[in-house]
């Protein structure tokens, strides 16, 4: 989870990071009352690289100019993103300008510190030579951002400034349990000044809930890398959204991404799938399997979209046994559902149209032996029975086999 | 290693990651465990163990310990990792998903100066088939034999089992490293245990997208490993929406490679080490079949 | 550096440790905005464990009692303090008290928690039966303070929010740099919350510089060790006040001790004795062997009841050849401000009284070569020299001699 | 322990703890004194050293580094000494006072991990008089001979040298553990180092009120010190003032002892020991030359 440019600084500045005066904008007016002096950078608070490029950042010298710049960059979608906020920044002379960033690094299972003598644009392609490493393999102290500074040829006071800087965005990294900070630029004054010119904090989503002000932030993001807000925080692996008819529920990540290719490989279209095992990691109220069960299915029957949806649980359940009634009581509420609707429209139609999806369960393992029987005995609105299946192979068959059958087409 | 059936087991903590039924299916598989740990509940009874306050009693009532079973809260985990190591446990293995990464980082830090194994965490643990199970795995899908499966997944591991089970294929050992960005053992420690262990004939490698730990595997089949392996990965076609670079690798952050962490680039290594991939779980059996002709 | 009871509190709120509603009382009025409900306990806000013996806590249930008892209360001394503040507190029903404690053991060189069933009268000669304790000897981690509070004999819910309590504290003790962090006593309510009814927190004045906070706080606070305003600052073993007339400086905590010692034994009476070798810690800017040098003399001089001033340097000074550079400037602004004296009392009186005390100078090693031949030529306003000698027992029998002369007394 | 004029030493910051006047004197010592470290001065020449901004570049430069000297500002001790530690320096001098203890805590925790010896903070280090030199005690008041002198003074350990050597007694060794509250080394892993050392016939131990650092060592000189010890103990007409409570041991908050940390309970330990106590520092000699015999 990706915090603004004006939340990072702010959070710069309390760790003691040098940063530019700056003021939050709100609305364009708001620059009447702007505390800071004039020539300000006014910035979109969008969380995209290019913002520069396509006209998100706008240096002006009078209130007047502020005015009609704000009003443009709040009107200009970057990403397809409008900003809610603007940052008004103090216009700052640079030398130099620097990369630094601490990453978590999932290879060796440390830290990384990362430092370069480019910035902004660094050319990522032939970065590996530019860019400077130290992997704080012991617990962090002040000599590993000295030993950055050193690589990355640094001597003497700006040695020493750049690695307060980094010993003071290790300390943010530790302190918020962040997957990265970065200051990119870090402008370097003529006179060997530093200062966190714009910078990137990454949250690691785990640790939200020991955070209890990063949970407010958090509540206030939407994430950006799921379009959908009924499933949008189910979080990282947990959902992968594909545009096709067969919705996929499992109990495991690789299990799920398995029973999509299978769909795929065998000339299916996958559609949302959903892995069911944990709680999604920025869940803040405790669910159980069943409730997150009881919440995809009823989910998945609003969007139109599919027609298929795909259950391969495996293995040990905590709640095994209430599979079957879980998917029972969906079936029945849609029952009902389907009743109201045949009701209201009177009967006019004669089609077997209805809002209830086909169901395919595989179940595979002893826990589900009576699961199976029971659900294979449902009755569903349309009259058709769920097909349970132990084999996979099998289940993506039947799963394709619907989805491409014309019989019934939900609308 | 100790992985005998005699080695004492404990468990940390009962929570949503352990059931009853996974004591039973350990105590039925023969694993020696002696006790749980859960505090404030000293004193009680839980799925048929006896329950303490703290490891260090547990100890002391039936001495060294060899494997700990972490099951506790995510946030709970790196206290109670540190418990063990305190008493001195040299195997833990750790169920709960969701350890805040930092934690781990420290946590390996301790676990390394101490040379203790960690497996984990988000992971199912170890299952040798009739002898001893480690964690969660269902024993059902298991028979004895001589395949050995190496993974990071939870229920695909099962699957795959499941697969050569039914084709008469037994395992030698089953161990899922964990699904977590930051975990304690790595597909290359396992490689070289299952290559050193004389009841492994086969490796099945199962992978998924994310990371780099499928190539390093690769690489360290080419160059190390003597028995044959068969690789499958999941999530080949899964878009790949992530932004690898915030909980990447170095290579990630660095290099900035388009393909880092795709299922993509995993297949592509496995192809360049020779390591023949399977392309859905129910082609496993064929190919392990083919690789021991 | 101990805190009082209402700043305690405020810092246990806010790292979690329960507390009870309390409001601080600057003035007896204030009880008229009490935001807390009757009936309430006052405190005394001294460093002082008596307090509640001698009536310095009240339990009030009306305003009109309230306003009565805090008039009282301020105008109560308790070892010789009047409170500046009073806390107000909502009363709490215990059934049971315990003490817990964070400290830090100099033997062990580990924090060790320490905790205990009863509280408030510990009879501290048998504690160390009911006393229990845990050495922190690896990193803290949560289990440390489960086992104390099993070994204090609690269980289940009771050992868990004990724990937890020990937990913040610990928490507290290492945010703060702290020496001890005390509970006494842990209300435990009949039904199982617990309270922390009074604390104790003493900040470890080497590290107050690395927190800005705290050195503010500590500003505030009168060294509770020394009374004399001018010298407090120096701390701990730096300085040691007795009230006999011959003053000691030296560089160094042993070698003063020694000097006092040798002084005792040979008949003399020590006052003041300093350690100038390092500059106080709680000393906000840097100071110089020079600079302690100067300003020790200087406070000197205006404590009339010091006759002689024996100075015991020996080995490397940084400053070393500066000692006889401020000797003499010392000696010389004193002639000036003899002649003034003369000058103002108009020759009057014809005893050769002054304010100049007698400077014995022990000076050892080879740095202080030329500093011993020139400090020997000073000339003093009382027209004599300053002794200066090698040996130490010559330079204390000679400062003994000096004190006990009745020829030249300062008035 | 290396303490031979080959080994190599570094000092690690220069401040107001450390002189041109110091450096010069351990040269004219025969301590090989390689470098200094000092951030931000990598490239200088400081007190004719050569000047480094990390230790692991005069690792590199000078290969294994046997001793540094941390004059750093109290503040970044812990850094210091961590990075030290982290090039496998075994011999860590803290001269600097007025390291918060915390630090010291973590600090010892990690030396005594990698098994590195901690002498100090507040210390003025050790002397071998004529052959080495690690610290800031002025050489001037030594001689070579065969007393051991043991304190966590500064200035008092120079002043009882200084009679020795005026009475003819000359020294094997002087070492001080340092004034501060939490310090490394303890009296007692001295006192075994200086019976086991060859060249010491007579150990003289100076104490001062604080802590019980001289009642231990007085308990440990009657069960395990085989030579004669003189005590001196400083500070026996002082007023105890302070509240031992906050920064004393685990007796102190227990027991509170009222005599706990005081001149008299030292003399007390000793007296019970039967080790000789001098009266004042000029006594010494006497009591050497008695003990002696």
């Amino acid at each position: 989870m990706d915090l603004l440019e004006y939340q990072v600084k702010e959070w710069f500045a309390n760790i003691g990071i040098p940063v530019l005066p700056s003021q939050r904008i709100d609305h364009p007016t708001d620059l009447k009352r702007l505390k800071i002096d004039y020539p300000i950078v006014l910035k979109s608070q969008v969380n995209a690289a290019e913002r520069a490029k396509v006209g998100g950042v706008r240096f002006v010298e009078t209130t007047i100019d502020a005015i009609a710049a704000a009003r443009s960059i709040f009107n200009l979608p970057i990403l397809g993103q409008l900003p809610e906020v603007l940052l008004a920044e103090t216009k700052y002379e640079t030398e130099q300008e620097f990369y630094l960033a601490v990453v978590l690094d999932t290879a060796v299972c440390r830290p990384i510190l990362l430092g370069c003598t480019e910035a902004m644009d660094i050319d990522w392609d032939s970065a590996d030579e530019k860019m400077h490493y130290v992997v704080v393999e012991q617990e962090f102290s002040p000599f590993y951002a000295r030993q950055l500074a050193l690589k990355m040829g640094l001597q003497g006071a700006l040695m020493q400034s750049v690695s307060n800087v980094v010993e003071k965005m290790y300390q943010l990294f530790v302190e918020k349990d962040l997957d990265l900070v970065e200051i990119n630029p870090l402008g370097v004054s003529p006179s060997g000044q530093v200062m966190a010119l714009n910078g990137n904090v990454s949250i690691n989503e785990r640790a939200i809930g020991r955070h209890p002000n990063m949970a407010d932030i958090a509540k206030a993001m939407v994430n950006p890398y799921t379009s959908s807000h009924t499933i949008r925080n189910l979080g990282d692996w947990d959902v992968v959204e594909m545009h096709g008819k067969i919705a996929i529920l499992g109990n495991g990540a690789g299990l799920v991404m398995a029973t999509l290719d299978l769909v795929v490989n065998s000339g299916g279209k996958p559609g949302v799938c959903l892995n069911l095992r944990h709680a999604s990691v920025t869940e803040t109220s405790p669910t159980t399997f069943k409730s997150r069960l009881e919440q995809a299915l009823k989910n998945l029957a609003t969007d139109k979209s599919i027609q298929v949806i795909l259950i391969n649980f495996l293995g040990s359940i905590s709640q095994g046994t209430e599979v079957s009634e879980v998917i029972g009581d969906f079936v029945e509420s849609s029952m009902t559902e389907a009743q109201l609707f045949m009701a209201k429209s009177n009967g006019g139609k004669n089609r077997r149209e209805n809002s209830f999806p086909r169901l395919v369960v595989r179940l595979a393992g002893s826990e589900f032996d009576t699961a199976r029987i029971d659900i294979a005995a449902l009755k569903t609105p349309t009259d058709t029975s769920i097909t349970v299946v132990e084999n996979l192979d099998e289940g993506v068959a039947e799963a394709i086999r619907l989805a491409k059958s014309t019989v019934y087409r939900r609308f | 290693m100790n992985l005998t059936p005699y080695s004492k087991v404990l468990i940390q903590g009962f929570s949503e990651y352990i059931t009853a039924n996974h004591v039973a299916q350990m105590k039925a598989n023969g694993t020696n465990l002696v006790a749980g740990v859960n505090p404030g509940s000293g004193g009680q009874q839980m799925y048929s163990l006896p329950v303490f306050d703290l490891v260090e009693e547990v100890v002391e009532k039936f001495g060294v310990i060899d494997t700990t079973i972490i099951c506790v809260h995510p946030y709970q985990v790196l206290d109670a990792a540190l418990e063990a190591l305190e008493s001195d446990i040299r195997q833990i293995i750790i169920i709960s998903p969701g350890v805040p990464p930092l934690d781990m980082v420290q946590l390996l830090r301790k676990a390394e100066a101490k040379e203790t194994l960690i497996v984990g965490p988000n992971s199912p643990g170890i299952i040798i088939p009739g002898k001893i199970l480690l964690g969660t795995q269902p024993s059902e899908f298991y028979t004895a034999g001589s395949v050995g499966i190496l993974s990071r997944s939870t229920t695909l591991t099962y699957e795959i089992a499941r697969e050569l089970t039914d084709a008469g294929l037994g395992q030698s050992m089953s161990v899922s490293i964990g699904s977590d960005a930051i975990v304690g053992s790595s597909f290359l420690q396992w490689l070289q245990i299952l290559d050193e262990d004389e009841a492994t004939k086969t490796i099945v490698l199962v992978g998924q997208p994310g990371g780099d730990r499928e190539e390093a595997a690769a690489r360290y089949i080419a160059e190390a490993i003597d028995k044959p392996v068969v690789a499958y990965i999941a999530g080949t076609q899964a878009p790949s929406a992530r932004h690898w670079r915030q909980t990447g690798t170095l290579a990630a952050v660095i290099g900035r490679d388009p393909d880092f962490g795709t299922a993509k680039n995993k297949l592509a290594a496995f192809s360049f080490a020779r390591v023949p991939v399977a392309e859905r779980p129910s082609q496993i059996p064929e190919l392990v079949k083919k690789a021991l002709r």
